[in-house]
């Protein structure tokens, strides 16, 4: 399937703060909501690594916020930060989670959205005309590659697994 | 404390952590050592990863019900185990087995003043490569429950043959570990030396058994429409029935599954389907057209909590209402019910000889807790119950479908006979089938389906009766297990009980019931209802000659010995 | 079609039961029962290896007026009774008989499915846009303006288009006859027999009791333009946007029926057991 | 002869005769002129054309049942009327009026030493313009039962009115001849003067009068699938329900019906839906359903003869075992049953205001005699039970849809209230509806649904009681009437008879019962079924006091007040 | 869609509730769920207003995921039981919530009956091709070929073609969605659900566990190339023939909805009477 999608245009400070802004929430709720999945598929090792993976973003948007001053980054982002086809850049992919995946795959998750989020304000950086939106929009990608670099650290503790992580020798159930 | 003749072992963990297998690799072990068993699963809402427990009694005799508490229980880990409640029960004399990073255990543990000993499962499993918290749990309950590693190695080796040489060894390291890990735990239960026998025994579930009791007594078509807890009757049938020239066919609903079993049976092809409560629901109108277009059919429904969609993965014995009044119209037909997971075999079997014989609509009661359990048994003796339908030869003259004939039992013509053609029907009908509403023919056709039943001699299959006190037990269908423990339990307390559980549910034997009842002078009836069904469906048809108990309660805690013993007890 | 060999020289009248229809004098249904014995003796099957299945109605009492086997099930369910039968008894050849009302509106999912599963069976829905037996409510054929006791002023519910849901659904045949032709009808229905798979055949059947109006059939119907096609998607659009009176085969499709083999049975069970064996 | 309290006439014809259209004038023409009057048509199996009688039975009383014998029997013709077999029961005290060219008169006629007076009714129609043999019937009986000329022309004039003049003058001339032609013919039977009455009086069926009961009970939503002898129901409501706002959804079939009308009072419109045995046995999973959610809805099932597709224009009482025990799991529910014509109203009307009372489902049963008779009635008391359920208001914090209230009901949110949000369920749920499956939420939610029917106080309406002998007749539904009658035969031979019959059949109401039967010596069961259903019923549910004999046999010929009255004298 | 007013400024997350799904991780079922809730943000409706009616499948637990009126009524009738409800209370927005096996098979009749009826509602099938809850059997839309436990080496029965299905019965909106685009899904809902009559929304959503081999689909799928058609033959012709994984809104008819007019209730009700008076 294509990948182009609709994505919000930014035509201002204000725009490029919201959208960050936003991107970092959707963040937040994607890996909250995996948190939560994990904790019904009890799977606890990675609950936890969800939950900081939520609170980490959750920070970087607090900050994004506090940048703002006394802007209200979050109406606005609600009103022009719409993300298309593949959604918002750092939201970890739902359909890559397993209810016994390990810590090496929420990274993977988390790499790949860091990545994602890192393209994305580098082409802003690009393409933007206004130099305010471009310095915020470097300082950005910045710290996006920072993230990057961190997961990068963080896999290092967390080797792939092998190749029977999946394996269940149980059956599935069937509750209706 | 001296050796028991039965031991309990509960294992729990989470999605993953393999607690099932783990239960069903014990009990393999333990029947290859020549001990029954009986194993039986319960688990979460989730359809992958859920919180999950395999529950086990081990037994020198056959087992038939769980036990009222657990000897040994081995938490892999607790991960909302608080959900099975009651289902695990605990005791002072329980030994637990719990991995300290694998949670809380739940107060159903907690609460019980059972000891609690810690084993580091996963940390153990992690130190070996490929090893498995679950293997480090067989290990322990292995050694704990008497089995030798060899035992258990050579149940690995089978089970694992085609995993490759890694995971073997893997699987046998962690056994090895637990059983070190087990060498300091002090375990008083000790399990009997089995009773040597040459039986030849098979291990396997009340569906499969009753799957295969079907195809012995003729059945070669089935048509299935999937539903929890009788999905597996329908999945061993196909692979199964297309070896022994039948066919099974997947329906869009319940009422093509039971219009296509009427079909089959229709042509000569003796049929079947398995559904539980709602799709039951959904058969009824049809099972209505068999019994008065009288045509022989199979339906098994396997029980589970009601009304409605209620607690599929639980078992209950509340369709007996809609087994026995669920038609509309005066509509009598058969209803049987196993007791056992190998007595499923029997009864369906029997079913399908009496729906053969008397052409006519059986259904058969079973449940989650049988159905779904997996347990050792004998081989069951091969019987003379092989569906023989009285088939028209020879037809000569206007052949009447519905003839009134003595037993009330007429041959069938079966298409591609020539000169026995004949069209089915539900409405009312004269002897040749054609439509009537003459009060004559309607009154001869209803007689006619209500004496072929009445006047049928069912043999002594038709209940268990067992002892001769005069407290009469009155229960059916896979509490029969319960209450003969419960029985043999009051005589060793020196309450003599009689237990009397019909298989044959409809038409009711009240002849055969009173004289079971003979000297009786208290009466309990014991099932798994919240309204007291099968109480009332007692007195509806049976005059009970003592004073009567109801003993009932809805599921999904089943019930066990422990509680029909107390109500015995009450009750003298 | 079945593979039982066939007699010769049959005549229609021994497809006939004695049986006296109930039918009102004028009704539609008993033109399709000639259609039924003149297309069983040009096929010249004995009568005892054809079974004739329905549900309830006025078109579903038609198998006791044959001499074949019949089943007069219960309302909407003879597609799926039919199934069982064809499938464990492949030797005979199965006709199953339905009204709108019993074929499309109680019976519509059996009418997905089995076009779908594609066993070799003929099913014929005589179309009288109207429930004749409970006397004169709307069928999913009737016209939205079609006045009736249970729907005054009519329902306001578009007519489904049953011959694409058909071929939506995987029927490997397709044909439309009226009833006021038997002849051809009855070849139609030969054809249909003839034709490996699940055939369907819709007859306008008209109710002379509650569609009077349904005289005027005979001057609106037209054998179609063009011959059957076996092109799902020029029929999808041709029978999508048909008036409902063009006659003949319709589509003609090539998809293997449906068949499991019915092996042996005389097999020794203890086979069976291995799985279970300690 | 004295004159008698009253008369019963039965017209036969085959199609185009206008046996029935006779019959309904006579009534007519009778109820204008003070009396009351039962009229019920019987039919051959053909659509149009058929062999066709009308039963009449005109009385000084309300009539509730059909005679033990008819006292004029006009035969227009008698083509096929053999195949009425005894439902036209003749005796020597009969008058036979019968036209020569109408074929031979059956054997119930011939064999039963009536009376057979021949009148050339074609023949005298053929003298009239525009004359029909049914006219010239219509004025043999007129003038035999005694009614005038003018009596019979003003109906004529009223019913004929918009068929224009020569109509109407033809049917004054055919009429007129009919009189002439009876002039000579002795007739003995005579019809008591009528008691004046200021009561309000309609005309209406069984099946109209429990439509209308539905509206004043207030469901503004029906779900149709047609069936016989249950779409009458239907028809009238379409029309008029659109007339008080309300809508009619015809439905592809009974399980869209049903689930249409879950969906309904899911929202808040009470709702109900119509059917005889075959659509009722589809709706048994979605009944199931809506006793689970506790969605109230009124289900209205008209019994014919069964099983299966059985006798479709026949009455009988054997839906009452799928109506009470249908649904799987344990499923508690509200089943009721009218008495009359005329009680159909007001126990319809009383079944929906429970249903919305106690949320859950209510059944009524009634039958194909009760539902397509047409009688005159006085018109039904307006009655203050008009469905009112208890519904959420002002719902803050978490709501729970089904709290364990006192009385067992909890107050319902409809979709729009906000904060009400929650699903409704099948499965097994927690008071939030949340689906569970713990034993303790469903024990809980199995209590609260079996209490709230249990507790709630159903008063004096649960049963007619009448009379006080030591022999109780216990009946129900359509009976009632003939059991009435044969109570007061028997009162007349001297012997007192108590007679109940519960309108309310579930829940239970066995303190009720046991109050009525106090002092009770005998009982007599009585009800229209091949396997006594209701006597079961009445054992499995209460201790009767004293020793029982059942009277029952299937339809379908109905159960008249004679044969009762004959059982009571058995067993006196 | 509704009349009631709407709220403005809603967060998807305003309609979910607390309650957590019990589908597996990865399940298509969740970004459905996403979908569902962006699309009631979109259109601003208050959650109150919205009834989510299922039947039974792991995609029918939708219902109570949401913080809207839910319904998880029995298998294969929510369409039944949402007709009742919104004929009844047009005022509510009324979104039916299916899976193949609950829509198709047990539940086709009344998929082909909603769709002529053609009330306004909104029908979201998931279609996975498989019997999720029930561990795996295979559906209407499952492969020939593919393999499972009841039907070992396939069922040798072709899938049918719900979209053509829905188009010959009479839906006034076909459109199809792949979960993993849970924004553009969003996007086809709220537009469903505005558009007047009934709408059916295909989702294809992947059943992580039965069916691993769905991850494929997101390489599969594409939006369709041509726009929305509303004419019916062009429309059968194309859908007939499309491979399943054209994305979009594929067909938009105009056929006004059906809403009998519910009337004043409040009236006197003796005018009832007047047909029985002597
Ligand atoms: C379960 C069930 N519901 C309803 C009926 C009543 N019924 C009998 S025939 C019929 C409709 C018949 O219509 P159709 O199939 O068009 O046949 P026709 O009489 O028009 O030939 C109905 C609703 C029934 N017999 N069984
Ligand atoms: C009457 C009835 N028959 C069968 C079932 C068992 N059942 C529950 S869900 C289901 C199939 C669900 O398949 P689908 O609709 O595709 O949902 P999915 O789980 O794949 O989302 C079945 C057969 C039931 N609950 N009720
Ligand atoms: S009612 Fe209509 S369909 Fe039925 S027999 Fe009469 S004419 Fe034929
Ligand atoms: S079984 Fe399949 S459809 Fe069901 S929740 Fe799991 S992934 Fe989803
Ligand atoms: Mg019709
Ligand atoms: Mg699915």
């Amino acid at each position: 399937m294509s990948k182009s999608s609709g994505q919000p245009k930014i035509s201002g400070l204000n725009d490029l703060l919201a959208v960050a802004y936003q991107i970092e929430s959707d963040a937040v709720e994607r890996y909250n909501l995996l948190a939560d999945q994990m904790e019904t598929h009890n799977n606890p090792e990675l609950v936890k690594i969800f939950r900081d993976l939520a609170r980490a973003e959750g920070i970087h948007g607090e900050e994004i916020r506090r940048l703002a001053g006394s802007f209200d980054v979050v109406s606005h982002a609600r009103e022009m930060a719409r993300f298309g086809r593949m959604g918002s850049p750092e939201e970890a992919e739902l359909d890559a989670a397993h209810y016994l995946m390990t810590p090496w795959h929420a990274l993977q998750l988390s790499l790949a959205g860091e990545e994602r989020a890192l393209a994305y304000f580098a082409r802003i950086v690009e393409t933007a005309t206004d130099p305010k939106v471009k310095a915020l929009a470097e300082e950005l990608v910045e710290e996006e590659a920072e993230h990057v670099n961190l997961v990068h650290r963080l896999l290092r503790r967390y080797p792939k697994p092998a190749d029977s992580w999946a394996d269940d020798p149980d059956p599935p159930a069937s509750p209706e | 404390m001296a050796a028991s003749p039965s031991i309990s072992i509960a294992i729990v963990g989470s999605g993953g952590a393999g607690a099932l297998t783990t239960v069903n690799f014990l009990l393999e072990v333990a029947c290859a050592a020549g001990w029954h068993g009986l194993f039986t699963r319960t688990l979460g809402p989730q359809i992958r990863g859920g919180e999950a427990a395999g529950l086990l009694r081990l037994a020198v005799h056959p087992v038939e019900c769980l036990p009222d508490q657990f000897d040994l229980i081995i938490g892999i880990d607790w991960l909302n185990a608080h959900r099975f409640g009651n289902e695990i029960k605990a005791g002072p004399q329980t030994l637990v087995i719990s991995d300290p990073r694998g949670g809380e255990p739940p107060p159903m543990v907690t609460q019980s003043g059972a000891r609690v000993v810690e084993v580091e499962m996963k940390e153990i499993a992690k130190s070996i490569s490929g090893g498995r918290p679950n293997m480090i749990a067989l290990g322990i309950a292995s050694r704990l429950l008497g089995f030798t590693t060899e035992q258990v190695f050579a149940l690995i080796a089978k089970q694992l043959g085609d995993k490759g040489t890694a995971a073997i060894e893997a699987s046998r390291a962690g056994i090895k570990a637990g059983f070190e890990a087990a060498a300091g735990i002090g375990f008083e239960a000790e399990l009997a030396k089995p009773v040597p026998s040459e039986a030849r025994r098979w291990l396997l579930s009340g569906n499969e058994a009753a799957a295969l009791g079907a195809i012995r007594g003729g059945v070669r078509f089935a048509a299935a429409y999937p539903i929890t807890p009788a999905t597996e009757i329908l999945e061993w049938l196909s692979p199964n029935l297309t070896k022994v020239g039948g066919i099974l066919l997947q329906a869009e609903d319940e009422l093509a599954a039971i219009n296509m079993i009427i079909g089959s049976s229709y042509g000569g092809t003796p049929a079947l389907t398995a559904t539980s409560g709602p799709g039951l629901s959904l058969m009824i109108e049809a099972i209505g057209l068999a019994t008065a277009a009288e045509i022989p059919i199979v339906v098994i429904d396997v029980m589970r909590g009601g009304p409605s969609t209620g607690i599929p993965t639980k078992s209950e014995q509340t369709d007996l209402n809609i087994a026995i009044y669920g038609l509309h119209g005066d509509a009598p037909h058969l209803v049987l019910a196993p007791q056992s997971v190998s007595d499923s075999l029997f009864t369906t079997q029997w079913a399908t000889f009496l729906a053969e014989a008397l052409q006519t609509p059986a259904i058969v009661l079973s449940d989650q807790f049988m159905g779904q359990s997996r347990a050792a048994i004998e081989r069951p003796a091969d019987v003379a119950f092989i569906g023989a339908r009285s088939v028209a030869a020879n037809i000569s003259g206007s052949y009447k479908r519905y003839a009134l004939a003595p037993g009330g039992v007429s041959a069938m013509a079966l298409p591609g006979m020539p000169g026995g053609q004949y069209t089915a029907d539900g409405l009312t009908h004269t002897e040749l089938g054609i439509p009537t509403s003459g009060a004559g023919d309607h009154l001869a056709q209803l007689d006619k389906r209500r004496d072929k039943l009445d006047r049928f001699n069912f043999g002594d299959h038709w209940a268990s009766i067992e002892g001769s006190g005069d407290l009469a037990i009155i229960t059916w269908g896979s509490l029969t297990g319960a209450a003969r423990e419960a029985a043999a339990r009051a005589a060793a307390d020196g309450v003599n009980v009689r237990m009397i559980a019909p298989r044959l549910l409809a038409p009711v034997q009240p002849e055969r019931l009173a004289a079971a009842l003979e000297g009786v002078r208290r009466i309990l009836v014991v099932e798994q209802t919240h309204g007291g069904q099968f109480h009332r469906y007692l007195r509806a048809h049976h005059d009970l000659p003592a004073p009567v108990r109801a003993f009932h309660r809805p599921g999904p805690l089943p019930i066990t010995a422990g509680e029909i013993h107390r109500a015995i007890i009450d009750w003298s | 079609m079945s593979g039982l060999t066939t007699r010769l020289a049959c005549k229609p009248a021994d497809y006939k039961s004695d049986l006296k229809p109930i039918w009102c004098p004028g009704c539609g249904d008993y033109h399709v029962l000639m259609s039924f014995t003149r297309a069983f003796a040009q096929l010249g099957l004995p009568s005892e290896s054809i079974a004739v299945v329905s549900g309830i109605g006025c078109s579903s009492r038609i198998p006791a007026y044959t001499n074949c086997y019949g089943f007069h099930g219960v309302h909407g369910r003879s597609l799926a009774l039919a199934a069982g039968l064809k499938v464990t008894r492949p030797d005979l050849t199965v006709v199953v008989a339905s009204g709108d009302g019993d074929g499309y509106s109680i019976g519509g999912n059996h009418f997905l499915h089995a076009c779908r599963r594609n066993i070799d069976m003929t099913y014929v829905v005589m179309d009288n846009r109207i429930y004749g037996m409970t006397k004169g409510q709307p069928s999913p054929t009737t016209e939205p303006e079609f006045d009736t006791a249970l729907t005054p002023g009519g329902t306001g519910v578009a007519p489904f288009h049953p011959l694409v849901v058909a071929l939506a659904s995987g029927a490997n045949f397709i044909a439309r006859c009226f009833s006021g032709d038997p002849n051809e009808t009855a070849d139609v229905l030969a054809e249909a027999i003839r034709h490996p798979g699940f055939s369907f055949v819709e007859i306008l059947s008209p109710c002379v009791t509650f569609r009077p109006d349904e005289k005027e059939w005979k001057e609106l119907v037209r054998p179609a333009s063009v011959p059957a096609t076996s092109d799902q998607g020029k029929a999808a659009r041709r029978l999508m946007t048909d008036d409902g009176f063009n006659l003949g085969i319709l589509y003609r499709g090539n998809r293997p029926p449906f068949q499991p083999a019915v092996g042996a049975r005389d097999v020794d069970l203890t086979e069976l057991e291995k799985d279970f064996e300690l």
